[in-house]
This record gives C-alpha cells, sequence and structure tokens, in this order.
C-alpha cells in the first residue's frame, strides 16, 4: 500500500474519461439517425434581432430569411426580382404608386391568414415608428431605403419615401411613395421589408423599445416570437449554447415545404473553428469561409458553393487628407501603381475578378468602356513627378481583427498594396486599427486619413446601392465636394424609366473612374460550404441561400 | 479590498518567495554568487538552458545578416508561386528551406530575422515590467524595513496599488491596454510588461523586508550607518537574487503573453519585422493547407520560453539557501 | 550483557562530485539497562549521525552506507529489516530530537500526535488512547493536559513543546532512549527542568539513556558513561567522575579547559582549542586530531593510533595522552556546588559548571549531518 | 469569525465604489464608441450622433455615471449595447460556461498534477521524475491557443473522438434551468445531455488545464520534497508508524498548504486563459464575451460583468480564507 492516493486519483481520472468517451461513442449513435433531417449550420456571429426590420446584421437577415418572406424577393442564386408574396406588380403612369397582387391562401405561423391588411399594417408599422424606433441603429434599412419616418424626429431625416398603404380587396395592396425612385421595388426584397404576422407584433408589443439611454431593450417580439410565412418556424435562442434552432412550418403555403425538419444555426466565431467543427462533424456546412480554405476543403469532397461576386473592394482616397490628393495626377498615379491583378491572383478565393469600377459586371449600368488603370510602375512614377509628388508620405489605415466577403484578409491586402505604392517612391505610414470602432471611426468620419480600404457588399440589385451609397453626396471617407457628380446622381435616382436609368449609370461609372474619387480593387466571390452529402443549396450573390430546399443524399 | 483578496494570497506566496531566497545566514566564506554560479555549472538543466538562449542571442545578432532572403520580400507572389488565396502555398524547396509564407516570403529568412524581435519584445517587456515593479517594490521594501511609521504607510500604500494589478485578469489588462493605445509594437510591450509589474514588486519588497530583519542590518543601524544609505548600499543588492530570477522566467511568459496578444489581433501588425508571435497568428487561416506555417514559429517559441524557463529555474535552486548544504 | 552494544559502527556519505565522508567511523559503546550514556564532542563529530543510524532513520540513499553491528538486546538494529525497525521504533526504542518546534506536525494537534503512537504500539484508541495521552502529558509536566490535548504546536511555549515531544518519546516505555541535543534549543532555566525531567522518567522507568551533547554541563549533570567523539571515532571513554577528574585525551583535556568556569582567577584567560573541526586528519593516516593538538608528536602521524585500555575501566585513542595525574584542571565537586544553572539541581552527585561556552554553532550541527536530500535534485 | 466576514462584506460597498468610478472613467476613456461598432460600414456621421444621443453617451460622464450610479443602487444593471438583452440575463447564460471550463481545468490539473507531482518527489532522480519535471516545464510554454488547435486537429478532427466546438450538442433537447450544463442534466434526468455537455468539456477543459497542471505538478513535487526533509516527519518515523501513516497524515497532509494557495491563485489566472480557450473552441462564456464587448464599448455589460466578478471574488476568497484557517491551524481568521 504505497502511496495509495496517487493511484486511486489516476484510476478515476482513467475511468471518468472513459466513461465520458463511452457516452460520447452511443451518443454519436443516435444523434447520427437522426441527424438525415437535422442540418447544423456554422454561422460567424450570433444574430442580433428577429425582428428583420430591426436587423442589419447579415446572421439576423440569414435567420429572417427562413422564417419571412417578403412581398417580392430575388431570384434563386440572383439578383433579378421575382414574386415573393406577391404575385405580381405593376407602377402607375406617375411611377410613384405600385399595386401589388399577392398570393392567397397564405398564412402566418400563429395560423392568421395573410393578406392586404397585413401589409399595410406591417407598412404603416414602419412609417410610423417614433423614438426609439427611429434610432439608426434601430430601423437601418428603412432609413436607408425610405429616408425618413411620418413624423421625424430627428432634423437629419429626410422626408419619408413612403407615402401611404391602401388595401384595395384582400389580395391587392397599392403602396404610395412621395417620388420615383430606383429603390422601388427592388428594395423590397430587403429581408427588412418582411412581412409579419400583424397579431403577432401586437401580441408581442413589436414596436414598442422599452427603456432608455444606457438601457434600451428589445420586445419580446424582436427576442423570441417572431411571426412570419417563411417555410420555417422559430423554435429556440439558446443564447448559452450559441445555437438558434427552426423547424419546418407544416402547413407552409409556398410552392414546397422545408425538407428539414430541423434547421440550427450555430455560432463559431473563429475561421478555422468554423472548418475544424465541419471537418469533424460538429456542423454540416458553414459561411464565411476562409479562401485559403477553398480548394482543400473541395479536394476533401465537402460540397463548396461560390457565391457570384456581388461586392467591391475599393482603396479610398481622402482628398481632405494629404493636399497633393486633391491632385487627380497623383490619384492616378496611385492607380497606375497598384499591381491588382497580382493581388487578386494570390490574396483572393478562385473566380475573384480585378474591378474596374464601383461595382460587379452582374449588375444593370455597369459600364465596359470606363477609364482602367492597369499596373504601370514607370506611368505612376512619371505622374507622380509631373504632380511634384516626389517623397510623398501617406498614412495608409487598415483594419485588423476583421474578415469580410470582399476582403478575407485585411492585413495581407495592406501589405501588397503598400508594398506597391513603396515601389513607385510614395512612402507609407501604416497605421492598423481595430475594425470595431476604431477603423470604421477613423476612416468614415475625421480628416486623419489619406489612405485605406473599405468595400461594399450589395443588398439588392440595383446600381445605386452601389455607386449610390458611395458618391451621391459629400462624405468625410472621400473627403471630396463635387456638386455636379452629386445632382448627376439624383437624376438619375429619379428617373423612372429603368432603361434610361440604366444608361445614366453607365455615364456615372464613367465618371466616377475619370474622376477616381478611389481606386475599384476586386470583387471576390465569398465561399459557404456544406458536408459531403448535403445538397439542394443553391448559393446566392445577395447570400440569400435557402436552406428549405437544402436535403440530405445518402 | 474586494479584489485585493485574491491578489492578497498571491501576494504573500510572492513575498515568501522573495525571504526565502533572500534569508540566508549561513554560508558566510564563499559569496552567493558565486556559490550560485558553482551549482549551476553543475546543473544539466542550467547548461542546456545557457545553450538554447546562447544560439537564440547569437541568431537574434548575426541572424538578419546571413538570411538568404528578405524577410519582407514577397517573392513568392511576384514569382506567382504562392496563392494563398487559392490555398497554394508551396513547402520546403531546395533554394527556399521552409518555404513560403503566405504572403511568399521566404519563411526560413523570416523565422531567422524574427529571432531579434521576438528577443526585443520578451526583454523589452520584461525590463518594463522589471523597471516599475522594482521601484515600488524597493520603496516599498525600503519603506518597510527601515521607514519606521510612515515607511509602513508609504508601504500599505504602494502595495494596495500593486494587489489591484495583481487581481486583474492579465489577458484582459493587455487588451484593454491595447485597446487604449491601439496595436503596435510598444503596445505589446508595455502591455506584456505592465501584467508582470506587481510580481517583481511583491518579490523585491519580499525580499529586501527579509533582509531588513537580518543581524547586518540591525548591526550597520545600530552603528549609525543613514537608513537610505544602508537600504541601498547593504539591503538592495543583497535583494537582488529573486528578483533576478523572476526576470528569467517572465522572459520567458513575455514571449508567449506577447503570442497572445497576436493571436487576439492586438500583436504587433508591424509585418516589416517579423516577430514569431505575430508569424504565428498570421499562419492561423492556413492551418488548413500549410500547418508548418504555424508550427515553426511555434516550436521557435517554445523551444525559446524552455531556455529561460530551465535557467531560470535552475538558478532559483542554485540561489535557494535551503539547497545550499 | 549490555542493553544495547555498538560496534564498529560507521557512516559514509558518498556524492557525485564530492569526495566521501565518513561520518562515523567505527565507533563502539554500549549501555546497560538504566545506564545514562553520554555522547558528548564538537558539532560535525557524528554523534547525530550515529543516533540516526541506530534508529535506521538515514535516508536510504544510494550514497549512504552503514556498516557495523548494534545489538538490541539480541537484534542488530543496523540489519533488521524496514518493517521490523518500524516496530522496534517507537516501542522499545525511542528518540528525542533538538528542535522542539519544527520536530513537531505543525497541522496536528499535540493529541492526536501522541495518540498516534499509541495506537500504532500499544493498540489504544479512541478515549482510552485520549485518556492515555493526558496522564502522559500530565507526567512529563503539562499542565491542564486534557486542553493541550486539543491544541496545536505553535501554541505552546518551547518548554512545553519538548515536553510533549518526551512524552511521545515514552510513551510506550521503550528500554531505550536516545536524547539528540534535547535541551540546546531552551533557554538554561528551562533547560534545568527538562534535564530534571529526563532523569526522573530513567530514574523511575529504568529506561536506558543515550544523551548526545555537545554540551559538558549536561554530561556532568546526567550521565554515568561518557563517550568522547571527534571526527567519527570514540577518542575517549570513561565514567563521568574519572573523565572529569582526570581526562587523558588531549581533546577532552581541551574541551573542559574551554569551559568558563566561576571559580577561576579573574586574570587567567580560557584556553580554547585552536583550530576548528574542520581541519581534521583523516584518520587513515594518523590521529586526526593531531593538526590542532598541543600535544601532537611524529607518532601521531603516519598510522592511525589505537585504543588504549588503561587500568580503571577508562580508554583513550592517544599516542601521547595526557599524564595521568596532572595538568588537568582538578574537576571536583567543589566547583560543581559553586556552579548555579544545571548544576546546581543537578543535586549532589555531580556535573561541573554551568553555563558552558558552546564549543560551535549549533547550525552547523545541524549542517555536517545528514545531507540534505534535495542535494542531488536537478528541475 | 462571525465578525470577520461581517467586516469583509462590508469593506467590499466601499471597494466596489471605487472600482466602480475607475473602470467607468478608464471605459469611457477608450477611443471610439460603441455607435461606430453598431453601424459598421454604413454609418454617417449624423447617425453616430443620433445614436450617442439615445444612449445619453452625449451627456457629461458625471452625469452618466450618476446615471449609472442610481441603476446599480436599485440592482439594475441595465443593458447590453450590443444585444439589447439585460446585462443580468447575459451574465446569467455566459458566465456558468466559464465556470463550467474553469472548473474542467482545475479538477484535471489537480487530480493529475498533485498525484504526479507526489511520486516524482518520492521517485526523485528517477525516469517518471524527470518526465513529469520536463513535461510541466513545457507545458508552461506551450501558447494556449496553439495547443487548443493540435488538440481539436488530432481529437476532433482525426480521430472524432471528442467534438471541436460549442458546449452542448445542439441536436439533443435539453432543459436549460441553471445554465450549468451537466448540472442541468442530472437535475433534470436527461442523462445524454449531462454526458455530451461532459464530453464537450474534455477538449477544451484540457486546453486550458495545461499551464495549471504544470504549475502544480511542479509546486506539489518541490513541496512534497521540502517536507519530506521536515524534522516533524523524522520525529514520525522515529515513532515507528507505518509508511502509509507518515505519508498521509505527515507528509501529504502539509504538502498540500502550498499548494491549496497555489490552486487558489490559479482560479483568477483561468479566466485570461478562458478568452483563448472560449474563441477556439467555439464555448459560449464571458472570456470571449468581454473581450467582444471591450472592442463592442459596450460600457454597460463591462460594467456590470465587473461588477458582478468583483463581488464574487470577495465571496470566494472568504470562502478560501476561511478555509486557509481550517487545514493551517497557524492562520487565524483576524
Amino acid at each position: 500500500m504505497r502511496a495509495p492516493r496517487p493511484k486511486v486519483a489516476i484510476a478515476a481520472v482513467a475511468v471518468a474519461a472513459l466513461a465520458v468517451a463511452g457516452c460520447a461513442e452511443s451518443d454519436r449513435g443516435e444523434s447520427g439517425a437522426s441527424q438525415k433531417d437535422t442540418l447544423v449550420f456554422g454561422v460567424a456571429g450570433d444574430p442580433k434581432v428577429l425582428d428583420p426590420s430591426l436587423a442589419s446584421d447579415g446572421e439576423s437577415l440569414r435567420v429572417a430569411r427562413q422564417v419571412f418572406e417578403t412581398l417580392v424577393r430575388p431570384e434563386e442564386g440572383g439578383t433579378k426580382i421575382t414574386p415573393g408574396l406577391a404575385e405580381s406588380w405593376t407602377p402607375d403612369s406617375t411611377g410613384t404608386v405600385w399595386t401589388f397582387k399577392l398570393r392567397s391562401g397564405v398564412k402566418f405561423h400563429d395560423g392568421t391568414d395573410f393578406n392586404a391588411e397585413a401589409v399595410c399594417v406591417n407598412f404603416n408599422r414602419w412609417y410610423n415608428s417614433t423614438g426609439l424606433m427611429q434610432s439608426p441603429d434601430v430601423t437601418p434599412y428603412w432609413q436607408d431605403v425610405m429616408g425618413g419616418f411620418a413624423k421625424n424626429e430627428r432634423d437629419d431625416l429626410p422626408e419619408s419615401l413612403f407615402k401611404s398603404c391602401t388595401a384595395k380587396d384582400a389580395t391587392t395592396v397599392d403602396l404610395a411613395f412621395t417620388r420615383v425612385s430606383s429603390k422601388v421595388p427592388a428594395a423590397l426584397m430587403l429581408p427588412s421589408f418582411s412581412i409579419h404576422s400583424p397579431k403577432a407584433l401586437e401580441e408581442y408589443k413589436a414596436s414598442t423599445i422599452g427603456g432608455s439611454a444606457d438601457n434600451v431593450q428589445y420586445p419580446s417580439y424582436a427576442m423570441e416570437h417572431p411571426t412570419g410565412t417563411g417555410p420555417f418556424k422559430f423554435k429556440s435562442w439558446d443564447v448559452a449554447n450559441k445555437t438558434l434552432t427552426l423547424e419546418r412550418n407544416e402547413d407552409y403555403s409556398g410552392t414546397e415545404k422545408a425538407k428539414l425538419k430541423t434547421l440550427i444555426f450555430k455560432t463559431i466565431s473563429d475561421e478555422n473553428a468554423r472548418k475544424q467543427a465541419l471537418r469533424s462533424g460538429d456542423i454540416q456546412g458553414y459561411d464565411l469561409v476562409g479562401p485559403a480554405d477553398v480548394e482543400p476543403l473541395k479536394g476533401e469532397g465537402f460540397n463548396m458553393l461560390t457565391r457570384p461576386a456581388f461586392n467591391i473592394l475599393y482603396l479610398a482616397i481622402n482628398q481632405k487628407g494629404n493636399p497633393k490628393l486633391a491632385d487627380l495626377r497623383v490619384r492616378q498615379a496611385i492607380a497606375y501603381a497598384l499591381n491588382r491583378q497580382a493581388l487578386v491572383d494570390s490574396k483572393l478565393p478562385p473566380g475573384a475578378k480585378v474591378a474596374t469600377q464601383f461595382m460587379p459586371d452582374t449588375v444593370e449600368g455597369w459600364n465596359s468602356s470606363v477609364t482602367t488603370y492597369d499596373y504601370n510602375v514607370e506611368k505612376a512614377k512619371q505622374l507622380l513627378a509631373e504632380a511634384g509628388a516626389t517623397n510623398l508620405t501617406l498614412k495608409f489605415h487598415y483594419p485588423t481583427e476583421v474578415t469580410r466577403p470582399y476582403m478575407p484578409n485585411p492585413k495581407d491586402i495592406f501589405e501588397l498594396l503598400s508594398t506597391d505604392l513603396q515601389a513607385v517612391g510614395i512612402k507609407v505610414q501604416g497605421i492598423p486599427l481595430k475594425w470595431s470602432p476604431d477603423y470604421l471611426n477613423a476612416t468614415t468620419s475625421g480628416r486623419a486619413h489619406d489612405l485605406h480600404f473599405l468595400g461594399w457588399t450589395g443588398d439588392y440589385g440595383d446600381a445605386y446601392n452601389f455607386i449610390g451609397t458611395m458618391f451621391d453626396r459629400q462624405k468625410d471617407e472621400w473627403g471630396f465636394n463635387n456638386p455636379t457628380l452629386f445632382n448627376q446622381f439624383k437624376q438619375a435616382d429619379t428617373t423612372a424609366d429603368s432603361a434610361a436609368r440604366f444608361e445614366l449609370y453607365k455615364q456615372l461609372n464613367a465618371e466616377v473612374m475619370k474622376f477616381l474619387p478611389g481606386v475599384p480593387i476586386s470583387h471576390s466571390p465569398p465561399a459557404i460550404v456544406f458536408g459531403k452529402d448535403v445538397t439542394g443549396v443553391k448559393a446566392s450573390p445577395l447570400t440569400d441561400e435557402r436552406f428549405a430546399t437544402a436535403e440530405f443524399k445518402s | 479590498m474586494t479584489i485585493t483578496e485574491r491578489a492578497r494570497k498571491k501576494a504573500e506566496k510572492l513575498d515568501r518567495l522573495g525571504e526565502l531566497s533572500a534569508a540566508r545566514d549561513e554560508e558566510r566564506g564563499v559569496s552567493l554568487w558565486q556559490e550560485a554560479f558553482r551549482r549551476l555549472r553543475r546543473n544539466p538543466a542550467a547548461i542546456v538552458g545557457t545553450v538554447v538562449l546562447g544560439l537564440f542571442v547569437l541568431v537574434s545578432i548575426v541572424g538578419p545578416m546571413l538570411v538568404p532572403y528578405g524577410p519582407t520580400d514577397t517573392i513568392g507572389i511576384r514569382e506567382g508561386l504562392v496563392k494563398s488565396g487559392q490555398g497554394i502555398i508551396p513547402g520546403s524547396s531546395a533554394d527556399h528551406w521552409l518555404g513560403f509564407d503566405h504572403q511568399g516570403r521566404d519563411e526560413f529568412s523570416r523565422l531567422i530575422v524574427g529571432a531579434r524581435q521576438t528577443l526585443l519584445v520578451g526583454v523589452v517587456s520584461t525590463l518594463i515590467g522589471l523597471a516599475i515593479g522594482a521601484l515600488i517594490g524597493g520603496v516599498a521594501g525600503a519603506a518597510a524595513g527601515l521607514g519606521g511609521r510612515w515607511g509602513r504607510w508609504l508601504d500599505t500604500g504602494l502595495m494596495r496599488i500593486v494587489d489591484m494589478l495583481l487581481a486583474l485578469p492579465s489577458l484582459l489588462l493587455a487588451v484593454s491596454i491595447a485597446a487604449l493605445l491601439g496595436a503596435s509594437l510598444t503596445t505589446v510591450m508595455i502591455a506584456v510588461g505592465v501584467v508582470s509589474v506587481p510580481v517583481f514588486a511583491r518579490l523585491l519588497r519580499g525580499s529586501m523586508i527579509a533582509q531588513s530583519n537580518s543581524d547586518y542590518v540591525l548591526a550597520a543601524t545600530s552603528l549609525g550607518v543613514r537608513r537610505s544609505k544602508i537600504a541601498l548600499s547593504h539591503v538592495l543588492p543583497n535583494s537582488l537574487a529573486p528578483v533576478i530570477v523572476q526576470a528569467t522566467l517572465t522572459l520567458a511568459t513575455a514571449i508567449i503573453e506577447a503570442a497572445a496578444l497576436s493571436f487576439l489581433g492586438l500583436g504587433n501588425p508591424d509585418s516589416a519585422v517579423p516577430e514569431w508571435g505575430v508569424m504565428l497568428a498570421d499562419a492561423q487561416p492556413y492551418l488548413g493547407i500549410r500547418p508548418a506555417l504555424a508550427i515553426y514559429p511555434a516550436v521557435a517559441i517554445i523551444i525559446t520560453a524552455l531556455g529561460f524557463t530551465l535557467l531560470g529555474e535552475a538558478m532559483r535552486e542554485a540561489l535557494d539557501p535551503k539547497l545550499r548544504k | 550483557m549490555a542493553l544495547l552494544d555498538v560496534e564498529d559502527l560507521s557512516v559514509t556519505f558518498r556524492q557525485r562530485g564530492k569526495r566521501t565522508v565518513r561520518a562515523v567511523d567505527g565507533v563502539s559503546f554500549s549501555v546497560d539497562a538504566g545506564e545514562v550514556v553520554g555522547l558528548v564532542g564538537e558539532s560535525g563529530c557524528g554523534k547525530s549521525v550515529t543516533s540516526l543510524a541506530l534508529m535506521g532513520l538515514l535516508p536510504r540513499q544510494p550514497g549512504i552506507s552503514v556498516g557495523g553491528k548494534a545489538d538490541f538486546d539480541g537484534t542488530d538494529l543496523l540489519r533488521v529489516d524496514r518493517r521490523a525497525m518500524r516496530d522496534i521504533r517507537g516501542r522499545d526504542v525511542a528518540m528525542i530530537f533538538q528542535d522542539p518546534l519544527s520536530s513537531l506536525n505543525p497541522v496536528i494537534p499535540i493529541g492526536r500526535q501522541v495518540t498516534e503512537v499509541l495506537t500504532r504500539h500499544r493498540g489504544l484508541s479512541g478515549d482510552a488512547a485520549r485518556k492515555e495521552a493526558a496522564d502522559l502529558l500530565d507526567r512529563v509536566g503539562i499542565p491542564d493536559p486534557t486542553r493541550r490535548l486539543k491544541e496545536y504546536p505553535h501554541q505552546l511555549s518551547g518548554g512545553m513543546r519538548q515536553r510533549a515531544l518526551i512524552a511521545i518519546a515514552v510513551a510506550c516505555q521503550p528500554r531505550l532512549l536516545i536524547a539528540d541535543e534535547p535541551t540546546t534549543a531552551l533557554d538554561v532555566t528551562i533547560q534545568a527542568q527538562i534535564l530534571e525531567l529526563l532523569k526522573a522518567l530513567v530514574r523511575d522507568s529504568g529506561t536506558a539513556l543515550v544523551m548526545i551533547t555537545h554540551d559538558l554541563g549536561v554530561v556532568a549533570g546526567m550521565c554515568d558513561t561518557v563517550n568522547v567523539l571527534y571526527a567519527g571515532r570514540v577518542v575517549e571513554t570513561a565514567r563521568r567522575r574519572p573523565l572529569f577528574a582526570e581526562p587523558r585525551h588531549p581533546y577532552t583535556v581541551g574541551l573542559l579547559n574551554s569551559i568558563p568556569r566561576l571559580d577561576a582567577g579573574r586574570g587567567d584567560k580560557l584556553s580554547p582549542i585552536p583550530g576548528s573541526v574542520r581541519d581534521v586528519l583523516p584518520w587513515a593516516d594518523g590521529c586526526a586530531f593531531a593538526p590542532r593538538c598541543d600535544r601532537q608528536v611524529e607518532a601521531c602521524v603516519g598510522e592511525p593510533p589505537q585504543l588504549v585500555l588503561t587500568h580503571t575501566d577508562r580508554t583513550y585513542r592517544c599516542v601521547n595522552p595526557v599524564p595521568a595525574v596532572g595538568s588537568a584542571p582538578a574537576v571536583a565537586e567543589p566547583a560543581v556546588e559553586a556552579g548555579p544553572g544545571p548544576a546546581a539541581e543537578a543535586g549532589p552527585e555531580s556535573g561541573p559548571v554551568g553555563p558552558v561556552a558552546e564549543v560551535d554553532p549549533v547550525a552547523e550541527e545541524k549542517q555536517s549531518s545528514v545531507p540534505a536530500p534535495r542535494e542531488e535534485e536537478s528541475a | 469569525m462571525f465578525r470577520f466576514i461581517v467586516r469583509r462584506l462590508l469593506q467590499l460597498i466601499p471597494a466596489l465604489f471605487g472600482l466602480s468610478i475607475l473602470l467607468f472613467i478608464w471605459l469611457h476613456r477608450l477611443p471610439g464608441g460603441p455607435e461606430t461598432a453598431i453601424l459598421g460600414e454604413r454609418g454617417t456621421p449624423e447617425m453616430r450622433a443620433a445614436i450617442r444621443q439615445n444612449l445619453g453617451l452625449d451627456e457629461p460622464i458625471l452625469v452618466q455615471y450618476g446615471r449609472f450610479m442610481k441603476r446599480m443602487l436599485r440592482l439594475d444593471l441595465g443593458a447590453s449595447i450590443a444585444t439589447k438583452r439585460e446585462v443580468t440575463t447575459e451574465f446569467l447564460q455566459r458566465f456558468p460556461g466559464t465556470v463550467e471550463l474553469a472548473a474542467t481545468a482545475i479538477i484535471i490539473a489537480i487530480a493529475i498534477g498533485i498525484p504526479l507531482g507526489y511520486l516524482a518527489a518520492r521517485r526523485r532522480g528517477r525516469l517518471l521524475d524527470h518526465v513529469s519535471v520536463a513535461g510541466s516545464l513545457i507545458g508552461v510554454c506551450i501558447p494556449v491557443f496553439f495547443l487548443a488547435y493540435v488538440l481539436k486537429a488530432i481529437f476532433a478532427e482525426n480521430l472524432h473522438l471528442f467534438p471541436s466546438s460549442g458546449r452542448q450538442d445542439p441536436t439533443i433537447e435539453a432543459t436549460r434551468i441553471t445554465n450549468f450544463f451537466v448540472l442541468d442534466g442530472l437535475m433534470t434526468r436527461e442523462w445524454d445531455a449531462a454526458a455530451d455537455a461532459l464530453w464537450h468539456l474534455v477538449l477544451p477543459g484540457l486546453a486550458l488545464a495545461s499551464i495549471p497542471l504544470a504549475i502544480i505538478v511542479r509546486i506539489t513535487r518541490a513541496s512534497v520534497l521540502e517536507v519530506l526533509g521536515e524534522d516533524f516527519v523524522r520525529t514520525a518515523e522515529a515513532k515507528g508508524l507505518t509508511e502509509r501513516v507518515v505519508r498521509q497524515r505527515h507528509v501529504l497532509r502539509n504538502a498540500m498548504l502550498p499548494v491549496a494557495t497555489t490552486i487558489g491563485l490559479l482560479t483568477g489566472g483561468l479566466l485570461s486563459g478562458a478568452v483563448l480557450t472560449e474563441t477556439v473552441f467555439a464555448f459560449s462564456g464571458i472570456g470571449a464575451f468581454i473581450a467582444d464587448s471591450i472592442s463592442q464599448r459596450d460600457y454597460p455589460v463591462l460594467m456590470g460583468f465587473i461588477m458582478i466578478i468583483a463581488v464574487l471574488f470577495v465571496l470566494v476568497n472568504l470562502l478560501v480564507d476561511l478555509s486557509y484557517s481550517l487545514i493551517d491551524p497557524r492562520v487565524r481568521v483576524r
């Protein structure tokens, strides 16, 4: 009986481990069986809120897209407008009033009927928002699209684009707008314009945001009771386990019911962790695949989907920063200096393209004949010399701790770009900042920055959503004031006839590339991956993947 | 004090440690250091540690002159060999012994050059911790040991502050420092340094108090030597042993902490000068296609840290009075 | 037939990188039942190692080897296997240690520390054990024993602790008791009391006592027979009286002379032994004491001096002993009566003069004894 | 004793007050604010201004602190700016994870560390000793997050022995009571849920345990060696006590004192380790959440969490101190 304790302890540990592993195994067994109609999907972050009206983050919208439906929706795997809850839609002669014919026999998850009334209830809810509901972080997309509300409580809010909603009959609804806008009806594809059950909205006080100051709280509707018409119903949100569970909507009125019985979103913030989780079978798919992992995972037989590139990564030049940057020649020099092809080839996932303008070619209005600035060190140097900008030193901001669909690896991109700039004799002073909040703070406001890169992922298939949001008014990000340009945007936006509008967009793209406020760099296709035996999901440029069609093939 | 409570336990431990290493009434004749050195020479661990560190320092000094390629030369991308975006990063080859990193730079060269930066981070941050810690601890120790009533006040005051620091989870402290100063080499050094301040303060204070209670100080006082003089010329020098040991050990942890910060994206972002911690963090996205990129710096870090730890432990033993028999 | 018969006991420490040390080098002595035997000598002379060897408490390490024979009525303490030794220890042979504080477990109540030995050897447990323990504490003169049982060592005074240690030692009425410097850690007055206690115990229980000390005062106060050790060997053995009366070995003389004496004239100096126990000559090449000896002659160096047996039962190990009746200071009763301290209580028949100058700091004693186990540790 | 406890709890009040002030100022001095974090790319200066106003961040800091204090006094911690949930809710949902993780780590570290260190000491100089010492040295030198990845690569990705992420298999329908998943599983008799939660704890537990384990091994070894050399052990031997009694009652009992202290200290450091481990294992706990909250400048969460944690620390340490006086009679509670 020498040293009894240690042996006992060691034995105990061993036993425990075995026991655990044991039930583990048995566990795998069961779950393996049930798994065939349960999909666990790895996402990068917790959804913020379940009421898409209040959401702007991708994860919340991803959930909303399964639970809710919108009047019009993008074609599967594309950006074109196709019927949603509305079968058809037509503008009147003025182009300010749109009539939507609604699908009949649609029911909300709580059993109540979907009809014109319901639609109006929803639009009025948004339109009549007051108090905190008008805060830009609470109703971001409404403000982005519609501008203001019935009674604006902030003076920086413009007049509302939406005017009124009238239910002609059960399946016909008129939406009236204050002016013609390119955004209608495309913008109505946004999940934020999902139609909720009026009963539920009422019951769970969807529009009353409690508390004040540092104690703002969402209503229970937004956290526990999202009620839509979609193929999946909300079941539970287990914050303690970072999982959100949806279940099949058995009496779904749409084309076909969901094939999966249960759909679970599991938050795994770390990119590698997601990959390892997929490999070790914890999850059967995940989004935001690191470019470097695309090929290997494909190789291992995982079902890798690549979304058409619907984004833009650009190098922004702040003309209010270094005075030299107000000089077009210097901006051109910078453009020539960058070896964007090399960057795309080496850093971005397969299928990435060098950008010639600030929007992808999949969007109407893309101009094939804009001024391009191909890699040309000599020309860059010469231009700098002309501008008398030799030994120019630029403060180059770049973000850390972030990956975006358009920039999988900011630091790497910075390193390459700055090497290029230094090659033409521009000294670069790299300023790394944490993406949130420091970087966004520094680059979208203030004057400190000379260069930085940022990007944009389209919300819906309209050129204005790209170039419009960037250049239709004076912004600290670019630091230039070009009224003529701004007016052209107004004009384009308010042109009712789409064909004419697309022409204007083409011109605008040309304009912009001549004026060269910054250098468009690339469009990179974000990848989304599924388990070897998961099929039926179509990658969407708008990240509007529909899990209803997902199923396990064995 | 709430948080202090937790710190106090730690504190007392450190104090004891200090006293132990300082309290050596026997062993006159041979000086402490000679004795310690003799014992070190006999200790294989010490020898291994010294060799490792010797190499490390050597590399960090001459390395940059010997490397085949510039550490920032994105040669692999220029030659189109490296397409890390598409999962292509060539491994070892004849003229690139460890292959390329994700930016098409010669991994071997970066590893070698990285040694210097890593050493720099470790040493400087340790020195920061040592300097501030020793200052606080020294003052407190002197005050407590010889200061009389006011001394005790000063001592308690300083120690409460230190305890506060000691109580905060080190990494969170570092994170918020980085948040305040923005990511940069200095930030890393400061963040890592500050974390080790309380340890040094406690140690030095502990061993100084122990020294102040020893007979020769009593003797000196009774001979009417001025307190300040005693503190400086007698107590302090004799109290340094445990601090020096701790410094060696801290060098190891400093390098690791720095790596952890880099992993959290708070590391030194300036990739012009490679640093192992940063290299390790940067390799994370490519674990799938070339784990080696993470393994090389990781192993380098582990070995170096091990070197410091070995030497430190050996020194602690060599200086531990209870062992000197 | 003696109770304990130690023959040619030798202990050597062999260590990596160090020269081998013969801490004990052929020590022989014997103890009769009820007898008090003293082992006297400077620190580092191997007294403690001897006692540890007898108790089988030397760390079992490759480097340490014990030779010789220690016959404890029939069983050889040096050869008996560990299990059996555990039965003997505490029951038949018990030991009292030098530093009562560190020798008691700080986190266990005194009571428990007494009862556990009772439980082990006398099968007592529960109340029986507790009652017995209380009696023991009472017997060693600890007031209010039942309360003390619940107390921890740090709550007792130095004297109390030593008494507790003694209580533990005598718990099973051992036939042989070894006391290693039992009083050096205590104040003079306490020393006296402890010595008294020991004496009483020995007298009543007829336990044989081996008294290990560097303090001739203690020796004079207690011992029947005295063995003077030097550098691991017995250099002189004698009954107490004759030894003090006419020491023959120069070392013994030296020891006696280095005792300050109250009845010495103000003028005359102490005559301590020159040099330190460190500068010895290996016994192999002569008398280890030679380098410090004032009576040194050629014969001293060369081969080790033999034990000389004289007519009276006294032996000494010297080629040039001090003449029988002569220079040695007459240590006689009158002096004793004059002496305060232990001598005072020491009763009629004993001891020279108390407070005795310690020959060497105690610290050294501890040092040169068993080497610290951590010596070879390497992280 | 009782008075001791009371006094400690009273000390808590001023301490919390001081802490809250320092923390509040420190946090609000960090550059940038929550509004930018919320808005992301689409933020405009106007929007930010609006949000700051809604959050009351445009008011002077004293006013803000006053507001905070008013709430605190009503024991109301407010709501997270990022998630718009009550801070208390957030805490109750996330803290249990960290506790489970830390507990697992400590248990592993103790269960392996103490026996190992003890054996190493007993077999000093032999193979086991050298191995465990070497191991413990390397243990402290491996960056936790690296170890985590390696563990996952081996046991999850290739051997499929353990899950690589999360606290529980989401396909299991488990009832949540305390959010301590294992505990809940046991309370509700959902054995598979409990087992699965345990199973999910193994890898992160190991990763987080690495450093404490290494330290405990070393401390245990050292202090056992020290105690073995103590006089009272010799006394015990001299009493002829059986080896077992000597080892357990005298050696181990005393050797455990410094180990206990060390363990007390390690628990604090675990929070740091948790930040990394939780991120790598997508393990829902406060470590990662606090880190996020710092980058999102989620003031209410940071204030609230750190306040709660502070209080918990006091209570825990109170217990620790009391327990010390139990293991070591020389320590008196004053």
